[in-house]
């Protein structure tokens, strides 16, 4: 059984990681935290439900149109919520968070008139396919996920250390307007960095659809809240740190649940979180804050 | 007479919108610190639930239960407050939002105290006790001509009203005195206050303190307004809802949460159409006012000029006056 | 004897800001801290008022260690400051950023604002009638009801240096007071900080106008490169051959003009 | 600043005024009666407090739905006439609680039927009953609801009759002595629901092997459903919504449990069957409302519902259906609109005939009925045998 509920825990934390993903791209960046993030997600989960479920043609399909959607509302996210703030004078830290809280609470709304507010079937054969070893069977969506997760954090590792695109990336995340003085488009770059990030969210919202079959619009919130979690414990901004806190509080999540308190479960992010805080501000992967940023 | 001018039905709208203006008032105090709480909906709880259980577990009277959940959601405060102060913008953020989670995780736990998701039904009300009382003491509804449903109504917005008035001038002379300059200060610039003289973590601590007393009173005044709670009512929507209020209206001057308390809780009321739309509204709210005005619809400026206005026709109805007399010397 | 600086050393990460800077003050005199850009001095500035400690060093002002205090704590001793880059608060009037500057020399707490006590009325009118006596002294007097965001340039400079006094200072540090300032400002501020130091008051004073330096100060201090490369009186400076060297290196600058 | 205050001062009495002026235009002194017009039909005002806009409107515009049929069937058999007017809760307490005011002393309604949550209703009830009000709960399952007050009715079967039914049914066709049980924690319906299964677990002399939780907006259940495999427990005593339920069984059949599960009211839904499709097969639930019933009464309800609204009737719409008859049954017995009178009236119903089943009263006003214990077998809800 322990195997087993490892698999859960493992699978559970992959997703969790490749949400934690998304919000890391947009802090380190932008230094942002993007409430919103959550909601993008289950916005790609809806696409995935309507291509699937709706229309009935093929998962393939789900992820390129899951794609395309939270790739447009990363792009409106950014015109509207967060580019009319930047640079602006006497707008204090806090009101991106803010804006993106108001995003949030609209998408959430939103789809509460689009889809409803009840639980919405994925239905694909691929969630089916299973391998038996021994006892436990693994099933190949858990597969998948954990493929992709190891992916995403390979490939983004990869494309911000090697590429150039990635490279000038970095260079905002270190500094605007250097960045901006040494010719790197800043405007797009903050507005790929927004699109990858909402994308990889959408990917994630698809993913869950498949393998727990369950899409709501409240589901947003909720993994938004775990997914904050974990680049908390992780280090915000850390690619590293994204991967390794979501496999953590996943695995404790399920751990807490085989060894005693389900009723704790949803409590363990947030104790995490002030626990974290008050210990290494900076996240387990995160770069500690120097004095001269004072 | 007064039978026909007292409705319960308006009484208790009005009612819910002081209890909110209570609420705008308390994430003000946070915010003219400069920090963001995402957390009030845990002091709310923390006060509503501190004064449902004593009130019913060990009988004490309802005045002495509203304290006690003001108070304690204040110590919860100083306890959260100091510990995190450490940390900055949106840590802090995000640090109130995961206690005001684990706060109604606990809630929902703790059921040998809270009875769980089911909620604190039968809590004591503040008009029905306070009829009962007064009908001890031989005063009843008829006397003065109405029914007693209409002056628990009135009794519980009086109550409320007075209550409000007492705090908004507390707050508006506070920000007048030397703790109100300096929370202003530091709002405006951290470490240049710190350099002023100002002990900073001091006057944090005692804002976020303030911000979760008051916010633990409207709590616990909620909790014996409606007569049952439950741990959804101070969900993470509430404390956004809350921090709405300031949004809006404005969290540079203390007029601002009241108007957006006001404005926001009889707008769903006035305009039932609206209600649907409700939840879409204040996203876009948020995302516009950060837009347009950050600082919310009444501001500093604003204030300012509505005060020189009023010294010029001061001034004018002076000159008036004087030449007045001119007139009547000449 | 007012201030002494003990051996100051300030890295940060790979970089020494400051090594082993050792100077001292003394009472009733204005004291200049010059040098290129990056040479320091605004670092010292913030070790003096402990924004961040330094590394190794202490910073003692008569007789009391002010190394390791808060810097709420160092006002209090009597040590306040100018921002190079203006730091008022904006959203405040004139009259409200001078009386934020007596915070520590005043005492009302919540209760007695919220009762309106007698003390704390009485306080409130002497905190005002200060205010407006400093904004007298530099200049300000009309403006009290604007905006601190609001003035000009100069105006701002002249504020912060009268926020700075509200707070009763024994030593005044000022932070490239004349930076940005046309020649008249430059010469009021200068029979500004001369009649500030008639209120027996010492000056610690950064700034790049050499012609002003020259003219208000009894003694100053050079660094470069985050070391003290010279000390004496501005005669003594001006002829000092490292102090030429230190700025020829960086005529294109103009720092000497 | 302080003239600020004062103006905001003024802006607060000029507000409280103009809405107690406003109120003077349309407020009626409560001690006019009227028995009705001259024929012998009653007139009555009936307020309904329902969740109209939100997440859960679809729960609301069911609620109305069924009360909107049955008044045209009323107003048609002439012998009382209805006037419904219906204020939207928001599923909020607060909007509830202004909503109920608002039909008590501007509407001055003599009888007021919701509001649809449990919630709403623990905030409303206790108003409703301090002002002599009769209330009527269509969709109130929680426990402790009828017991706020004389005045406080439901036709909602509570969770502590459908959830015994349903397992004892289970138990003894499936001989079973073991069972698991699985419960959202931080919901009121499906706490309330658990509260019960404990007790019966109890009661039956059943062994509990574990008790897991779960939250709302969880979508992984594998961690709670792979420890309760590892039991092997005979049944599974699930209190979901059907929303969650639904998912849970789909999850549990795919890590092969196969075992049956016991639901209470909530997990009762069509929805089910087409969120989770066969994975839904052998749930068994206990319900008043049963759409594939044969009796005749049933059969038209569920025609006459589809004509008008396009959709299957679900139980939501049948309890307010039946409601409003009941309802309309008292008043004609009382004979006025006075609410005194409908409250003794209502006290009184027994053995009424709906489209639920058999009804009546019991002292405290809750609802004394036979459940109908429903499974889920070949992608259909079947009467359980």
């Amino acid at each position: 059984m322990l195997l087993e509920q490892l698999i859960n825990g493992l699978t559970l934390g992959s997703i969790y990681a490749i949400v934690a993903l998304g919000y890391t791209l947009v802090f380190g960046v932008l230094g942002i935290i993007n409430m919103a993030h959550g909601e993008i997600f289950m916005f790609g989960a809806f696409m995935g439900v309507v291509v699937t479920h709706t229309l009935q043609l093929p998962l393939a399909l789900a992820f390129l149109v899951a794609i395309a959607v939270t790739a447009m509302l990363g792009l409106f996210l950014e015109l509207i919520a967060l580019r009319p703030l930047r640079g602006k004078k006497g707008v204090s830290h806090l009101a991106p968070l803010i804006s993106t809280i108001g995003v949030s609470i609209f998408l959430e709304n939103l789809a509460h008139h689009f889809f409803g507010a009840g639980n919405r079937p994925f239905n694909t054969s691929f969630s089916q396919l299973s391998i038996q070893i021994g006892s436990v069977t693994i099933y190949a969506v858990q597969l998948v996920i954990f493929a992709i997760a190891i992916l995403l954090m390979i490939s983004l590792s990869f494309w911000l250390s090697k590429t150039k695109a990635g490279k000038a990336l970095r260079a905002c995340a270190e500094n605007l307007e250097a960045a901006s003085l040494l010719g790197v488009n800043t405007k797009k770059m903050i507005m790929l960095t927004v699109i990858i990030a909402s994308v990889i969210g959408g990917i994630a919202g698809v993913l869950v659809g498949m393998a727990f079959n369950s899409v709501t619009p409240q589901m947003g919130l909720s993994m938004g809240l775990k997914g904050l979690a974990i680049i908390i414990l992780g280090g915000m901004g850390s690619v590293r740190g994204a991967m390794v806190g979501g496999l953590i509080l996943g695995l404790s999540e399920t751990m807490i649940v085989v060894f005693g308190e389900s009723g704790y479960r949803d409590a363990i992010a947030f104790i995490a979180i002030i626990i974290i805080l008050l210990v290494r501000p900076q996240g387990l992967f995160g770069q500690p804050v120097t004095e001269a940023r004072r | 007479m007064l039978a026909e001018l007292i409705n319960p039905y308006y009484l208790q709208v009005l009612s819910f919108i002081l209890i909110n203006i209570i609420l705008g008032i308390s994430i003000y105090i946070t915010l003219s610190t400069g920090q963001l709480s995402l957390g009030h909906a845990g002091f709310m709880g923390i006060g509503a639930y501190t004064s449902a259980i004593v009130t019913i577990n060990y009988d004490l009277p309802l005045i002495v239960g509203i304290l006690l959940g003001a108070i304690v959601a204040g110590l919860t405060g100083i306890l959260i407050g100091l510990p995190t102060l450490r940390l900055q913008g949106v840590y802090l953020a995000i640090a109130t939002l995961g206690f005001g989670e684990v706060v109604r995780v606990l809630f929902i736990n703790w059921e040998g105290m809270t009875q769980g998701a089911v909620g604190i039904s039968s809590i004591p009300h503040i008009g029905r006790e306070l009829v009962t009382g007064l009908r001890d003491t031989g005063f009843t509804a008829d006397m003065i001509g109405i029914r007693s449903n209409q002056l628990i109504s009135v009794l519980v917005f009086l109550i409320l009203l007075v209550v409000t008035i007492l705090l908004i001038s507390f707050f508006v002379r506070q920000h007048r005195s030397r703790v109100g300059r300096a929370f202003a200060a530091i709002k405006m610039d951290e470490s240049a206050a710190e350099a002023m003289g100002i002990n900073i973590t001091y006057y944090k601590v005692l804002a976020f303190a303030q911000g979760a007393l008051v916010a633990g009173f409207a709590g616990a005044l909620y909790a014996h307004i409606t007569a049952y709670i439950s741990p959804s009512d101070f969900s993470y929507h509430r404390a956004v809802e809350i921090l709405i209020f300031a949004v809006f209206g404005g969290s540079e001057v203390i007029a601002g949460p009241i108007f957006g308390a006001i404005f926001l809780t009889s707008m769903p009321e006035l305009l039932r159409d609206v209600s649907e739309y409700r939840y879409m509204i204040y996203g876009v709210i948020l995302v516009a006012m950060m837009a347009f005005r950050p600082q919310g619809l009444i501001d500093y400026n604003m204030i300012h000029k509505l005060k020189r206005l009023r010294k010029k026709k001061d001034q004018k109805t002076i000159d008036e006056k004087e030449s007045k007399r001119h007139d009547i010397g000449s | 004897m007012i201030l002494e600086v003990k051996e100051i050393t300030k890295k940060f990460g790979g970089i020494q800001a400051l090594t082993d800077v050792s100077f001292r003050v003394n009472q009733g005199e204005v004291f200049g801290l010059i040098g290129p850009n990056g040479a320091g001095k605004t670092t010292m500035f913030n070790i003096i008022t402990s924004m961040f400690p330094p590394t190794t060093g202490e910073v003692v002002f008569i007789k009391k260690r002010l190394t390791g205090k808060k810097p709420y704590q160092i006002t209090k001793e009597g040590v306040c400051r100018t921002f190079q880059n203006i730091r008022l608060f904006p959203d405040m009037t004139v009259l409200e950023n001078v009386t934020v500057g007596q915070h520590c020399r005043t005492s009302s707490g919540v209760w007695s604002g919220v009762l309106k006590l007698k003390s704390q009325r009485m306080e409130e009118e002497s905190i005002k009638r200060k205010a407006r006596d400093l904004l007298r002294l530099v200049g300000l007097e009309e403006l009290e009801d604007s905006f601190a965001d609001n003035l000009a340039y100069g105006q701002q400079r002249r504020l912060e240096i009268a926020r700075a006094l509200a707070s009763d200072p024994k030593l005044l540090l000022l932070d490239e007071p004349a930076a940005g300032m046309n020649e008249k400002e430059t010469n009021d501020l200068f029979e500004l900080i001369q009649k500030i130091k008639k209120l027996n008051m010492t000056i610690l004073l950064i700034e790049h106008d050499m012609p002003l330096v020259m003219k208000v100060c009894d003694r100053m201090a050079v660094l470069n490169f985050g070391k003290k490369i010279a000390q004496g009186t501005p005669e003594e400076i001006r002829n000092n051959p490292a102090v030429i060297e230190a700025y020829l290196g960086r005529e294109e600058e103009d720092e000497l003009a | 600043m302080g003239n600020v205050f004062k103006g905001l001062l003024a802006v607060i009495a000029v507000f409280t005024l103009a809405l107690m002026s406003a109120c003077g235009g349309n407020s009626e002194t409560s001690g006019e009666q009227s028995d009705g017009s001259g024929d012998g039909t009653v007139d009555v005002k009936v307020g309904v407090i329902s969740w109209l806009t939100g997440a859960g409107a679809g729960y609301g515009e069911a609620i109305t739905n069924g009360f909107e049929l049955a008044n045209t069937e009323i107003k048609e058999e002439g012998k009382v006439n209805i006037e419904l007017i219906t204020e939207d809760s928001a599923g909020k307490q607060e909007q509830a609680l202004s909503s109920a005011q608002k039909l008590m002393n501007s509407e001055n309604v003599s009888m007021i039927l919701g509001p649809t949550l449990s919630t709403e209703m623990k905030v409303v009830a206790p108003e409703a009953d301090l002002n002599g009000v009769p209330i009527m709960g269509t969709s109130t399952t929680a426990s402790g609801i009828p017991q706020i007050g004389d005045y406080v009715f439901r036709n909602s079967i509570p969770e502590s009759l459908a959830i015994p039914a349903a397992v004892s049914s289970a138990v003894e066709k499936y001989d079973a002595k073991k069972v698991a049980i699985l419960y959202g924690n931080d919901d009121v319906f499906t706490k309330s629901g658990y509260d019960t299964m404990k007790k019966v677990a109890e009661e039956q002399g059943l062994e509990v092997l574990t008790t897991e939780t779960f939250q709302k907006g969880q979508a992984d259940y594998n961690a709670q459903l792979t420890k309760i495999k590892d039991t092997k427990p005979d049944l599974i005593l699930c209190s979901a919504l059907y929303n969650e339920g639904a998912v849970i069984m789909d999850q549990a059949r795919k890590m092969g449990i196969d075992v049956p599960f016991v639901g209470g009211n909530g997990f009762n839904s069509p929805e089910v069957i087409k969120i989770a499709g066969d994975a839904a097969n052998g749930l068994i639930v206990a319900t008043p409302w049963f759409g594939g019933s044969e009796d005749e009464k049933v059969q038209t309800f569920v025609d006459k519902y589809k004509e008008e609204y396009g959709n299957e009737p679900d139980q939501f719409a049948a309890q307010a259906y039946d409601a409003l008859y009941i309802l309309a049954d008292a008043i004609e017995r009382a004979g006025s609109d006075d609410r005194d009178a409908i409250r003794d009236a209502l006290a009184e119903t027994e053995g009424f005939e709906g489209v639920l089943g058999e009804m009546s009263f019991d002292e405290e006003g809750d609802i004394v009925m036979e459940p109908t214990v429903l499974t889920i077998k070949d992608g259909k809800f079947q009467p359980f045998e």
